[in-house]
């Protein structure tokens, strides 16, 4: 099936789960997860035809093994939180229209992936931004739409002038092509790579655009908030992967300034990775919301992902691409964890929760397996592709970047084990005695997500694999691979070996314990407290401003969404002075100037030519 | 000295006591009426005496009275303030004084809770404070007899042999 | 892999163990005599452990339990894949990255057992402990990342190895003398030793994370605490101060630097987390980069060596 | 309890009671004036580590409750729930002469008289307060009984728990109860 024929159907599929959906809210929410399932399939399928190239009308698409592998990451977060949707269907505003919009944007992200030109990449991105930004707005506020639709247009806006220069210069819409006529004018380049990498910047939530991540992820729907942190964010990744071997940027920066081998505009982006790793992990450690807080880390682990995709080599890209599916996968389920637990409880305010874990034990373990992999722990997914980006630094002697990335690793231990021991751990509130776990419908996502990392932390070469092949196309050395085995210059990873001696430990800790005489069970309110009597177990549990003495090292640093906020105050101000000036009520006072500006630009014309 | 002497003539004149004494060093003893509590606190927390060091209570059993103490205290002059008052024992109620000194409120839950004396206005006057569980007359009344609760509800150990065993246990159940 | 590195992995836990806990019994001693005691039997140690696992325990629910087995089995798959003077039980699996990272399983089983309790001095004890790795880790990984662009080596074993065959003079704390400062800084923070010991501050928050502990639970931890001393000390051994070419030397220098730790730790009052915190992102880190610029672009230490 | 009880234990108790009896971990309960004597006893002079004891921060992982002087009702009630939250083998060592018999505070409306009403006591060190000398020897003593075996009072509160629980609500009414501060 060519790629168009099956956009339109996932289309139209969009379009008719909108009526089923009207008819029936819950038939709806199933309708989105048969569709996502096939889309998943269909995907899956289309491994063999990597290579075609396709057109239908003004649209071209190319089938690339980066687009396969993009597309299987954004549809299984798609497919695995579509079973989240029709339990949340009476809580929706608009369910229809969510349905609608969510497969709609599931389509866009397909089509973006394959697109073999410029003008389809755009259409394609604009269908996501518009579709997810109308689906944001059913959440919690409609600010995080207008944060998120801004930001994303800021992006898409450079996009567009650095398509359309790219064009001007080397007169093609075709990726490639159109990039690698631009070799003979470095400047232009340059202008042209800050330009579309913008967009990817922005998308991915890298500083300082990261803003719209915590509001977006924070108040969007929860059934939105997997896709968007595992799927959408990964766009801007796509972005930044197209930035440097479509476009290929090591060779027209090479004549430019180089820092430890790095051309100067790729260091300074690799710089901005490196600050929104810092940032985002310190503001994760001080949230106080759960979603805010995985919204944080989808910043640092972002920024992991920009640098080794920037890296470009054998290591660290590898790394960076295969983040990208570990963090998707991950964010995704510790997401829907979360999302379970609001289902219960009706809250994500950490210090509003306590002791799940005695009500709902299978997310507990869903999202204790997540947070491993996020904070790249071994045995599971996340600890590979941080070994990868670890490895292809230290090669590499970036000294500085490194440092924020071991410091948005170490960070990443404190900000994930937040939410475990808030909401999941500690004492259970009076008010949350009788929660049930989810039923086997949600539970079912989580645990084959979690299943999935696990397994990228045992089997990592099965991703890396498809990860040496997308090395390939993009014609550097792929990175060596033995049989379970990652082989670096600087040492070897054998993750199942790692595997099987932690199953070791484990078996010895575990036949120690039970040797021993069996343990009597207390209540969580039978701790020590100093002797005196605490009948309350609110009161006994630790989670409001969790690493206070940290936090206050540094809740005075300045914030980056006052600094938009005063810059937008300006902006009204000069606005404001504008219409005084050049509006003042009257009309033809307006269209004076109109004309006089009018004569400006075409005697300026005139005179520069 | 001076401030000592003005000091004592001020209250002499503002408060019209029944009787002012020099007990230690920069203290000043006022006995008033119990109905000029209230306005002397008042006049003295103007007068810079911001801080209630504390409320007790005397048991006179023979006089059928109990005496209120309020000791107060001047960060600005250092002097110690105690001003007395007799209630009649047979009905112990008294005004709270927590709106000149919201601190009272605690020690007026403990003389209630020692001497049975109740004030009028605060709420909380009826939570256990220290004693938890009492069971009995206020427990620092005169007329309570501490040796004869203790034997009650306390089992004392009755022959000294037992001791030597060192062990302890219940050899008596 | 085969059976053999199996037996090889457990006979090394049955010697470490034996070996630190003496080492710990000892210690004791040592910081008795620091303040002029006469202090406890060189095997306190053992029978403080045995007698742990010999009472009863209370538990508070599953991840209680879980939570501490995970610890001690994360642990103990670290400690087999530390290289003691050239022996491996699973040779080639002894990457810098693995083992540190590793070594967070243990003590984030630790903590969720800790924090599974309910009480809330457990947690502020994980989160004492949790901001006081962030605290003195950044520093050391900064020198080990240069040590590794340096010598193109992830391998603990590797880099030991380097080091020997020059005497001192080959051992990286003196090669990068701030470097070696930095590590053994850190090497106080990691074993949670006095002045960085207060997320156990047992007057405090009553012994923070093990405030809940008792009987074999207890017991589990001390174990567990012996297995990470040896693994914190053999990582900045190898790392600085050349490993050993034998297992006697290893021993040794060993034996000498744990104890150094003691006696420093011995004399020195405690810091308050953010204290620690500000004092490792002040001293140590500003080291650690001059160190790393140092090494990165001049080579001196590395390639400009005799 | 009595002395001259035959020993019957197995040989994994003997070896698991040498451990208890080496390794003897406290949890002060610093009721009264007698916590002031521990200091001396722990720090350079007498240096109680030689004996394997140490002071433990919370009663879970603590063998012995020390209870250092008089015991309001109030303190008992704690006192209570602290040694029901240790883990068997547990011991309790009474302190100072009003343990014993409720000392000078033998009248008292708040205090209690005869501690081992209570808890099961294994070992009084008299005195008021009793010096270190005289607490070195007590917990030599207490070392040496559960050596022997002979310190068995844990298994005298599980045996005994009704008549224990008999005389604590005779007295204090009720053990664990509510009040106002952390409600």
């Amino acid at each position: 099936m060519s790629i168009a024929v099956f956009l339109a159907i996932l289309i139209i599929l969009a379009a008719a789960s909108f009526f089923v959906t009207a008819a029936n809210k819950k038939a709806g929410g199933f309708a989105t997860v048969a569709v996502s399932l096939f889309a998943l399939a269909m995907v899956l399928s289309m491994k063999g035809s990597v290579g075609g190239e396709q057109s239908f009308m003004y649209l071209g698409f190319s089938i690339t093994t980066v687009g396969w592998y993009f597309s299987v990451v954004m549809l299984t977060a798609y497919s695995m939180t579509s079973f989240f949707n029709p339990f949340w269907m009476k809580k929706m505003i608009y369910p229809a229209g969510y349905n609608f919009l969510y497969l709609v944007s599931m389509a866009g992200t397909i089509g973006m992936f394959f697109a073999g030109d410029f003008i389809t990449l755009f259409i394609f991105w604009e269908t996501v931004v518009w579709s997810s930004a109308f689906i944001i707005q059913q959440g919690k506020s409609r600010k995080a739409s207008y944060v998120y639709y801004v930001l994303s247009a800021v992006g898409s806006m450079a996009t567009l002038f650095a398509i359309m220069l790219a064009y001007s210069v080397s007169g093609t819409f075709v990726i490639r092509d159109a990039f690698t006529g631009l070799a003979g004018s470095p400047g232009t380049a340059l202008v042209v790579f800050l330009a579309f990498i913008l967009s990817g910047l922005s998308k991915m939530g890298i500083f300082p655009f990261h803003v719209w991540l915590p509001e977006a992820h924070g108040s969007a729907p929860h059934t939105f908030s997997p896709v968007l942190s595992g799927g959408l964010v990964k766009m801007g990744a796509f972005i930044a992967f197209l930035s440097v071997t479509a476009f290929p940027a090591y060779e027209i920066f090479g004549d430019m300034l180089k820092i430890m081998g790095i051309p100067a505009p790729i260091y300074f982006l690799m710089l901005l990775g490196a600050l929104s790793i810092i940032i985002g992990t310190l503001m994760a450690i001080k949230q106080e919301d759960a979603k805010r807080l995985l919204a944080y880390s989808s910043v640092a682990n972002g920024g992991y992902i920009l640098i080794g995709i920037l890296m470009l080599d054998q290591v660290g890209f590898a790394g960076g691409m295969m983040h990208l599916m570990n963090h998707a996968l991950a964010s995704a389920a510790a997401f829907l964890a979360i999302a379970a637990v609001a289902y219960r409880t009706g809250t994500t305010k950490m210090s509003e929760m306590g002791g799940m874990i005695h009500r709902m034990p299978v997310t507990y373990l869903v999202y204790l397996i997540s947070i491993i992999s996020m904070a790249g722990i071994p045995p599971m997914g996340g600890f590979v592709s941080k070994w990868l980006v670890f490895q292809g630094l230290a090669d590499k002697g970036l000294l500085f970047i490194a440092a924020a990335a071991f410091f948005g690793s170490i960070g990443s231990f404190m900000y994930v084990f937040r939410p475990l021991s808030a909401v999941f751990l500690g004492q259970l509130f009076t008010r949350d005695k009788d929660v049930r776990e989810v039923g086997f419908f949600m539970m079912f996502p989580m645990v084959v997500l979690t299943l999935l990392t696990l397994a990228a932390g045992v089997f990592p070469n099965i991703i890396l694999r498809v990860v040496t092949e997308i090395q390939k196309s993009a014609g550097i050395e792929p990175v060596t691979l033995a049989r379970n085995t990652i082989v670096t210059t600087n040492g070897f990873l054998d993750a199942f070996r790692v595997f099987i001696v932690f199953g070791f430990g484990f078996a010895i800790a575990f036949v120690l314990f039970i040797v021993r005489r069996k343990s009597r069970k207390v209540g969580l309110m039978d701790t020590y407290t100093s002797a005196e009597f605490i009948h309350t177990p609110e009161l006994l549990h630790y989670s409001h401003s969790f690493y206070a003495p940290f936090e206050r090292l540094y809740d005075k640093a300045p914030d980056t969404m006052n600094m938009y906020k005063k810059i937008s105050a300006g902006i009204a101000e000069l606005g404001g002075l504008v219409e005084a000036v050049f509006y003042g009520g009257k009309p033809a006072k307006t269209i004076f100037w109109i004309m006089a500006a009018g004569m400006v630009f075409f005697l300026a014309g005139g005179v520069f030519r | 000295m001076n401030s000592m002497n003005s000091m004592i003539s001020d209250i002499k004149a503002a408060l019209s006591p029944l009787e002012t004494s020099e007990p230690a060093f920069r203290q000043i003893a006022a006995v008033v009426k119990p109905d000029g509590i209230h306005g002397a606190l008042a006049y003295l927390k103007n007068k810079g005496f911001t801080q209630l060091c504390i409320l007790t209570c005397i048991d006179w059993i023979e006089d059928s009275q109990f005496e209120l103490v309020y000791i107060l205290f001047s960060w600005t002059d250092g002097i110690h303030i105690q001003l007395r008052a007799r209630i009649d024992r047979e009905k112990p109620f008294f005004t709270t004084v927590t709106d000149i000194f919201p601190g009272a409120r605690y020690y007026e839950r403990e003389v209630h809770e020692f001497f049975g004396v109740e004030f009028c206005g605060n709420e909380d006057l009826y939570k256990p404070l220290f004693l938890e569980l009492w069971d009995d007359i206020p427990p620092l009344r005169k007329d309570f007899d501490p040796q004869a609760y203790s034997d009650s509800k306390f089992p004392m150990r009755e022959n000294a042999n037992e001791f030597l065993s060192m062990t302890g246990g219940g050899d008596d159940e | 892999m085969n059976a053999m590195n199996f037996v090889y992995g457990f006979l090394v836990l049955v010697a470490v163990f034996i070996f630190q806990t003496t080492l710990t019994g000892i210690n004791r001693k040592v910081t008795a005599r620091l303040q002029k005691r006469y202090g406890a039997r060189w095997y306190q140690q053992f029978l403080d452990i045995f007698k742990a696992m010999r009472k009863d325990s209370t538990s508070h629910g599953w991840v209680f339990d879980f939570g501490v087995i995970m610890a001690l089995g994360g642990i103990m798959a670290t400690v087999i894949f530390i290289p003691v003077a050239g022996f491996e039980a699973f040779p080639g699996l002894d990457n810098v990255f693995v083992i540190s990272y590793l070594l967070a399983v243990g003590m984030l089983g630790m903590a969720m057992s800790a924090a599974g309790s309910g009480n809330p001095w457990a947690s502020i004890g994980v989160a004492r402990a949790l901001t006081n790795m962030l605290a003195y880790d950044i520093p050391l990984m900064i020198v080990i990342f240069t040590m590794i662009f340096a010598f193109d080596s992830a391998s603990v074993g590797e880099l030991a190895a380097m080091q020997q065959g020059m005497g001192v003079l080959g051992w990286n704390a003196v090669r990068m003398p701030l470097g070696g400062i930095v590590a053994v800084i850190a090497l106080l923070g990691m074993l949670g030793k006095k002045p960085f010991d207060s997320f156990i501050a047992p007057a405090e928050i009553a012994s923070g994370p093990m405030v809940e502990y008792g009987g074999k639970h207890l017991g589990f931890m001390f174990i567990l605490h012996e297995f990470m001393t040896f693994i914190e000390v053999s990582l900045i051994l190898n790392l600085f101060f050349g490993g050993g070419a034998t297992i006697w030397e290893y021993m040794l220098k060993y034996a000498v630097l744990y104890t150094f730790t003691t006696i420093i730790s011995g004399v020195m009052p405690r810091f308050k987390i953010d204290q620690a915190v500000k004092y490792f992102y002040r001293v140590p880190l500003a080291m650690a980069v001059v160190q790393g610029l140092v090494v990165i672009f001049t080579g001196l230490g590395v390639k400009i060596w005799f | 309890m009595v002395l001259d009880e035959k020993d019957n234990r197995s040989p994994w108790e003997k070896i698991g009671d040498y451990f208890s009896a080496n390794s003897v971990w406290m949890k002060w309960y610093c009721t009264g004036c007698g916590a002031i004597e521990m200091p001396p006893t722990m720090t350079s002079r007498f240096d109680m580590e030689r004996l394997g004891m140490g002071p433990m921060a919370t009663p879970r992982q603590a063998d012995v409750l020390l209870i250092t002087g008089y015991l309001s009702t109030k303190t008992l009630r704690r006192v209570i729930y602290s040694y029901e939250q240790m883990n068997s083998p547990r011991y309790v060592v009474g302190f100072g002469s009003c343990t014993v018999n409720g000392g000078i505070y033998y009248d008292s409306y708040a205090t209690i008289n005869r501690l081992d009403m209570y808890l099961p006591v294994d070992l009084y060190i008299a005195g008021c307060m009793p010096r270190p000398e005289a607490i070195m020897n007590g917990f030599a003593k207490l070392i040496d009984m559960i050596k022997k075996g002979e310190a068995r009072g844990w298994r005298h509160y599980q045996e005994n728990y009704e008549w224990y629980k008999k005389n604590q609500l005779d007295s204090l009414g009720e053990v664990i109860i509510k009040d106002e501060f952390h409600e």
